[in-house]
């Protein structure tokens, strides 16, 4: 059981932050609370990414240290795949966001606000 | 560059979640933007942090440049040219 | 040594052209659209030679890099992602010549970012469709997801809200993806389809297996406009530009529907996606709704686009049910149907960008009987486009839903029978209403009456691909056999 | 947001900080081989230390040091670069990316990738700095039509 | 309204929790990524990227080899995706040269 | 001579008359000539079929596979060409009418009314001469669309639910022809219309028989016009005159009754039929329609209508004489087609020439016209007398043969349907000829005999309806015919 919790505690505060996203994209009228909302979705995924490439034991970084850490030896290393993909996994957030940010400009130039409620009654006129 | 053996360090890593749900949670539902954005960039922090404390150390450098800096100034652009303000 | 650069090369044009498009695009801004024109049409010529090449060598795989599949990155090029690409290409070659005016009309001076936009998002959906990779799969998704929002934010009214709304589900749907590629990858060691799709087996019944499909399908399903997740949609494409509509309404849901081909029934394969739940049952009851809420959606739709947007809801259904069927002819039927869904509404969104041309506005209710005089051929392309899209033989349109047909009773599954037949007389009764007032009604009285000297047809550049896609849809009718052939012949069955 | 923090203090702060960060941005992006780093990281760096005197000076001091009109070209340029390395290695006769085939001559294979993921950074770290200050710029300076 | 989006909420939860429970142990060595052999004989990425990098291209950083070589078409991809972004800002933000007529 | 291609030419002759018709829009006589022109060469086209199917041949053609396994193909078989006789030859004579109608009528968009037209007997030919049933459905489909524009001719308020109204039951139909074919192809792996059926030597259950079956009947019922879904057909009415006559009495409504007979004796077969007791449905349906109808054409005022309801009865005959599935009943069935459509189509123009030229649509303003209209009014007594099964016309031949079928099979119920519906159409048809000769006009000094390019198809179409009568085999020998047909839907019964 301990062991149960310790491998997988991580996952589960995950889950949490996750839910914290969805939770900020799902009930938060003002869209720049929803734009916060999208940014710690992505970013607890990530968050999983990077958790699940570490290794137990004696292990180091992923930069080549051949004195004290063999390469031969996978298990001295983290697994460095992961932590390649979520470079790229928060490059493209960055994107994301930044086209959010455009798009919530773009909507606030043409109806001074950015309360979804407020938006969806000027649409009705 | 020789960084500590036994990088799960689970009682660090506990504190950093408690932080960052924390974090996230007052940058939902704070009223002001401003506050927000800053809860926001602290969140992107403390997660660089974390990423370091896990090894990735890439990661944390890209998030804390990336995620934090440059994504921070544009949440503040943002701000700035829209409204202050939140309902919720 | 590498025995085609296929694959590769009809991406890259595609980044190519999105480099030269800017580069020229600075100081002429009227180069673009040609650029682009070209581009795609490059494209399209490569696409269809490498389908050409794979009936007679079969697959071709590309490894970037050099470094093969399990360590690099491969593209595929085989059947069904061939035969995407094809459709893609060739009718996004069709849209780009058409979208010249109204480019100039609806946002002037911003051609160079459109294109190139509408160019990268070409590459994204053509990475996404020829990646062996699951991750690089999610990159282009992001790429094509990004230039969507984009330009579909370009249009009047509501467009950058419809955009923004959009973007979150997109975004998050996309995240939900990312995190089953998570799952998958932690379970197996691997993000190659190919590679994982043997291991799979291996790990039947495994909860993170069984969670990474569901969380898959609902990430693309987002993309997909299945039902409960296509919320996003008419709204989308009611108020984006014409010639973005045009662009976005045929291809953006049929590469999300080719990931989840992809994915149930390649990646995963037909028997593990139904281990521990019907899941293909449960995504073909989803489409199933899809199609009778999209198609009574549309009927009380007054908005030629809005109209179009709610079909495309319904039409996307018919696919994924296909799909949902997992035998020869549903799957045959799905795919006839991509083709064709892809043709029909380009054609028809290309109408409705002439009309707004022309007239200002695409209002149903204010059609009459003089647009049969001012636009004859025109109307004679949405007649053909509309016939084919209520499934009349022996337009493509038809063959498609008989295939269907065969499928679900192949599976004796007679709602579903019941559901394609149902929709498809809603279908007609959405189309034979705009019919109906374009051939017959009267002009409303205080209107000068239209004679044929006032004939007042789009512009040939603008024309002439309308003419040529409601013309393809015959040909693809007759045609239907051979295209059906080959697709059997893809079938993973 | 033209001026946003027209205050001298903050702006000496900004001019003596900006240098500092861009050598560093081009540190990282050269020293990613090494350490922790690369293209990306160096790139929002560089971007970083132009958005600091945009922030602190407005536009007109910004004007001075990368006009706007400039990193379109420059986006493009480092795309570009990325690209051509891609091409040059099929021009050989390789894969698409295929470093090794790089016509650079007199260096063994695995310095030839060494060169080619140096090459590629350069290119990444142009762009990327080219188009998160395009991004401000828009967003500070551009107008929506509606 | 309200009630869909906690039942939204809660399956999302429900799945993540459901998949998480199943996940191998955080770290496990044992584990199929960190395996020097998948189970189907082939190879496995991570393993490879760390025995490999440096002979292949003399570089220490494991992520800097597979960012630019072993991946370098996701590296491009994540690069166009940036791209894509400023285009994006040209094409909404910045002044066309006529209005759009409404 | 190779008369391979025949069959597809005669279809195509019509479909590329379609485009010199659009083009002489301005030109109303060169217009017409372009239809007469290719009524001529379509019933020459489909004549030379004829020696060839009174031997018992047919002509196959095989175009393009429409679907892995079923080709868009064509078969002159007798049937086939019994039926296109029928309908490229009486088009002739509704071509002529239609310019008197027409022109008389003053009409609006005259070309649109006369390409639909050419598409509409396009169509029914490539019904006629279908292989399959996916060629079937096509050319069934067609016909659809092309008949929508003519119902909704006039552009009324009235006229547009008509077609509405047609469009939803022939859709359908449509619909569930498509989904029974499905069916078919699923069970039998085929879709070729065979003479004995298709379902020998497959084993079926008896429920999904039975909804293959229904579905079947819907699909083609709504054509046909039995009785529960006969709706459209009466609402249909609101066509000119012409296309009333030729598509309600023959083209449309006649494709109906022959693909009854082509689902009956080519997909079923009749010992499939029989075996599944599925004609006992059928004879139900077609027997009730038969007398329901006739009682509602009692109440109908409006001429049109009471005929059209007269044709739903009429319908039934023929769906009853294939229902009896005995060799007499079928050729019974199969005159009937031809008896029906030469008369019916006499009254409908009959009822035409009246509209153009007295405007008087209601049977209650007829009194005293035979006085001005004495050809016209003959030629609507002998096409009354036809209906109603009295000697000497060929309507009393097909019945006379429908009864003996039934009296073959050893029933009796359809026969006395046969002479009751028979004294039902006395009942609702002479009450007309006794206003029109014995009661007293008002205001009709006026007016003279229609137009003769109206009047004289009315008494060619009464004469042939007599001389079919007397001698059955004259010209076409299509009594032989009908019984060659008949007679090869048996092979498969085990004696």
């Amino acid at each position: 059981m301990a062991d149960f919790f310790m491998g997988h505690y991580a996952y589960w505060f995950t889950i949490i932050l996750l839910c914290i996203g969805l939770y900020g994209i799902l009930f938060k009228k003002n869209l720049i609370k929803k734009t916060i909302g999208l940014a710690i979705l992505q970013i607890s995924v990530v968050l999983f990414f990077v958790s699940v490439a570490s290794k137990s034991g004696d292990v180091t970084v992923p930069v080549r240290d051949q004195a004290n850490f063999p390469v031969e030896i996978a298990a001295n290393y983290l697994n460095p795949l992961p932590h390649t993909l979520m470079l790229t996994a928060i490059v493209v957030g960055v994107a994301t966001l930044g086209v959010a940010f455009t798009l919530l400009i773009a909507i606030y130039n043409r109806y001074n606000t950015l309360d979804e409620q407020e938006l969806i009654e000027q649409f009705d006129d | 560059m020789i960084f500590a053996v036994e990088l799960v360090i689970w009682q660090l890593e506990l504190v950093i979640y408690l932080f960052l749900a924390l974090s996230a949670i007052v940058a939902l539902e704070v009223r002001d933007l401003l506050v927000a954005v800053v809860m926001m960039t602290v969140f992107s922090f403390l997660m660089a942090l974390l990423f370091i404390a896990m090894g990735a150390i890439d990661v944390g450098f890209t998030e804390a440049v990336i995620g934090a800096g440059v994504t921070g100034i544009l949440f503040v652009v943002v701000v700035y040219q829209t409204s202050r303000k939140s309902k919720d | 040594m590498i025995e085609s650069h296929l694959p590769a090369t009809i991406a890259l044009i595609f980044v190519l052209f999105s480099v030269l498009i800017p580069a020229f695009g600075i100081w002429r801004s009227e180069l673009s659209q040609p650029l682009a024109v070209l581009g795609s049409g490059l494209a399209a010529a490569f696409s269809i030679i490498g389908f050409i090449q794979y009936l007679s060598d079969g697959a071709l795989r590309y490894y970037f890099g050099g470094w093969e599949p399990p360590v690099g990155i491969e593209f595929v090029y085989d059947g069904l992602s061939g035969f995407f690409i094809m459709v893609i290409n060739t009718v996004a070659f069709f849209v780009f010549i058409h979208s010249h005016h109204t480019a100039k009309q609806e946002f002037p001076g911003k051609e160079m970012p459109y294109y190139a936009l509408g160019i990268l998002m070409l590459l994204g959906f053509n990475g996404m469709v020829l990646t062996g990779d699951l991750f690089n799969l999610y990159v282009f998704l992001e790429i094509a997801s990004l230039s969507g929002y984009a330009l579909i934010a370009i249009g009047d009214r509501q467009a950058p809200y419809a955009a923004f709304r959009y973007l979150i589900i997109g975004t998050a749907g996309g995240t939900l993806y990312l995190l089953g590629v998570g799952y998958l990858y932690t379970v197996t060691g691997t993000l190659n389809i190919i590679d994982m799709s043997a291991m799979l087996p291996m790990l039947y019944e495994s909860n993170a297996v069984f969670a990474a499909l569901i969380l898959m399908i609902v990430g693309i399903g987002v993309k997909a406009a299945l039902f409960p997740m296509h919320g996003w949609l008419p709204d989308s494409y009611t108020y984006t530009s014409s010639s973005s509509a045009a662009l976005i309404a045929p291809i953006g849901t049929k590469v999300a529907a080719y990931i989840l081909f992809r994915i149930m029934l390649w990646l995963f394969g037909i028997e593990l996606t139904d281990a521990m739940a019907p899941v293909t049952l449960f995504v073909g009851i989803l489409a199933a709704i899809g199609i009778l809420y999209g198609s009574v959606m549309a009927i009380a739709q007054n908005e030629l686009k809005r109209m179009l947007a709610y079909s495309s809801v319904s039409q996307i259904g018919y696919i994924i049910m296909g799909l949902s069927l997992a035998n020869p002819w549903g799957f045959a039927g799905a795919l006839l149907h991509v083709l064709n869904h892809a043709v029909m509404k380009a054609a028809l969104f290309m109408i409705s960008g002439q009309l707004r041309l022309r007239e200002g506005h695409s209002d149903i209710s204010r059609f009459d009987d003089s647009y049969r005089k001012k636009y004859p051929w025109t109307m004679a392309a949405f007649t053909v486009a509309a016939i084919s899209m209520i499934g009349l033989p022996p337009l493509a349109g038809f063959f498609s839903k008989w295939y269907l047909v065969l499928g679900t009773i192949d599976n004796s599954n007679w709602i579903f029978l019941a559901v394609i037949l149902i929709s498809s007389l809603l279908n007609a009764v959405y189309f034979f209403r705009i019919l109906e007032k374009v051939y017959m009604m009267n002009p409303a009285k205080g209107q000068k009456s239209v004679s044929d000297g006032d004939r007042n047809e789009a512009p040939a550049s603008m024309m002439i691909p309308t003419l040529i896609l409601s013309g393809s849809l015959i040909v693809i009718g007759f045609a239907n056999a051979v295209i059906v052939g080959i697709l059997l012949g893809i079938a993973p069955f | 947001m033209k001026d946003p923090f027209q205050s001298p203090i903050v702006l000496l702060g900004a001019r003596l900080l900006s240098p500092y960060i861009m050598v560093f941005g081009w540190y990282v992006i050269f020293h990613g081989h090494y350490s922790p780093g690369g293209g990306f990281q160096g790139g929002a760096l560089l971007a970083a230390s132009l958005l600091l005197i945009r922030v602190a000076g407005g536009s007109r001091l910004a004007e001075l040091q990368i006009r706007e009109f400039a990193t379109t070209p420059l986006a493009v340029i480092g795309v570009a670069i990325y690209f051509a390395t891609g091409l040059a290695a099929v021009a050989a006769g390789g894969y698409f990316l295929d470093y090794e085939l790089l016509p650079i001559p007199g260096m063994e294979p695995a310095w030839l990738r060494y060169t080619g993921i140096l090459i590629i950074e350069v290119g990444i770290g142009l762009a990327v700095m080219a188009i998160l200050v395009m991004i401000y710029d828009n967003m500070v300076r551009g107008e929506d039509y509606g | 309204m309200k009630a869909l989006k906690i039942l939204i909420l809660l399956f999302f939860a429900g799945i993540m929790i459901f998949a998480a429970s199943d996940l191998p142990n955080r770290g496990d060595q044992e584990n199929l990524m960190h395996a020097e052999e998948s189970i189907t004989g082939t190879v496995v990425k991570g393993t490879y990227f760390i025995q490999n990098a440096y002979r292949d291209a003399r570089t220490p950083n494991m992520v800097t080899v597979v960012l630019g070589d072993y991946r370098s078409i996701d590296t491009f991809g994540e690069q166009v995706v940036i791209y894509t972004a400023g285009l994006i800002t040209l094409l909404i933000l910045r002044k066309g040269r006529r209005r759009m007529t409404p | 001579m190779n008369l391979e291609f025949v069959p597809l030419l005669a279809i195509l002759v019509s479909l590329a008359a379609v485009l010199p018709i659009m083009l002489s829009d301005r030109k109303p006589n060169l217009r017409e000539f372009w239809t007469i022109l290719a009524a001529l060469i379509k019933f020459g086209l489909v004549l030379t079929l004829l020696p060839g199917a009174i031997q018992g041949n047919s002509v196959e053609l095989h175009l393009v596979d429409l679907a892995p396994g079923l080709p868009l193909a064509l078969k002159a078989d007798p049937l086939g060409v019994f039926f296109a006789v029928i309908a490229s030859g009486l088009w002739i004579f509704t071509s002529f009418y239609s310019i008197g109608y027409v022109r008389g009528a003053g009409e609006h968009k005259q070309t649109r009314y006369f390409a639909s037209f050419a598409v509409c007997l396009s169509a029914t030919i490539g019904i006629a001469f279908s292989a399959n049933l996916i060629t079937f459905i096509l050319f069934y489909e067609m016909l659809t669309v092309a008949t929508y524009p003519l119902v909704i001719h006039n552009e009324k308020e009235e006229a547009i639910n008509a077609g509405r109204k047609y469009l939803a039951f022939t859709l359908t139909a449509g619909l569930l022809l498509v989904s029974a074919s499905a069916l078919v192809y699923h069970y039998t792996g085929t879709l070729d219309f065979t003479p004995g059926g298709l379902f020998s030597g497959v084993e079926i259950p008896d429920t999904e028989m039975l909804i293959i079956f229904i579905l079947f009947l819907a699909a083609v019922g709504v054509k046909a016009g039995i009785m529960p879904i006969h709706g459209w057909l009466p609402a249909a009415m609101a066509a000119p005159t012409p296309v009333s006559a030729l598509l309600h009495a023959v083209a449309v409504v006649k494709s109906g009754v022959f693909a009854v007979l082509r689902v009956v004796g080519y997909v079923f077969g009749t010992d499939v039929m029989g075996s599944y007791g599925l004609n006992d449905i059928l004879i139900v349906l077609a027997g009730a329609t038969i007398i329901l109808a006739s009682l509602i054409a009692f109440n109908q005022d409006n001429l049109k209508r009471r005929l059209a309801y007269s044709t739903v009865g009429h319908l039934s005959y023929i769906v009853l004489g294939v229902a009896l599935i005995t060799p007499i009943g079928i050729t019974g069935g199969i005159m009937h087609i031809a008896a029906h459509a030469t008369m019916k189509i006499t009254l409908f123009f009959c009822a035409g020439a009246i509209y153009v030229n007295l405007h008087r649509t209601e049977i209650s303003q007829l009194d005293g016209i035979a006085r001005v209209m004495p050809w016209t009014m003959g030629a609507f007594v002998i096409g009354s007398m036809g209906l109603a099964g009295i000697p000497p016309i060929n309507g009393f031949f097909s019945k006379w043969n429908l009864a003996l079928g039934a009296l073959e099979g050893d029933m009796i119920l359809p026969v006395i349907i046969l002479v009751v519906s028979g004294l039902l159409n006395v009942g609702y048809l002479f009450p007309i000829i006794y206003r029109a000769y014995f009661k007293k006009g008002e205001g009709l000094e006026k007016y003279g005999e229609a137009s003769p390019l109206m009047v004289v198809p009315i008494v060619i179409t009464a004469a042939l309806s007599i001389l079919f009568g007397l001698f059955p085999n004259l010209f076409f020998n299509f009594y032989d015919l009908a019984v060659d047909i008949s007679s090869s839907l048996f092979i498969n019964q085990v004696p």
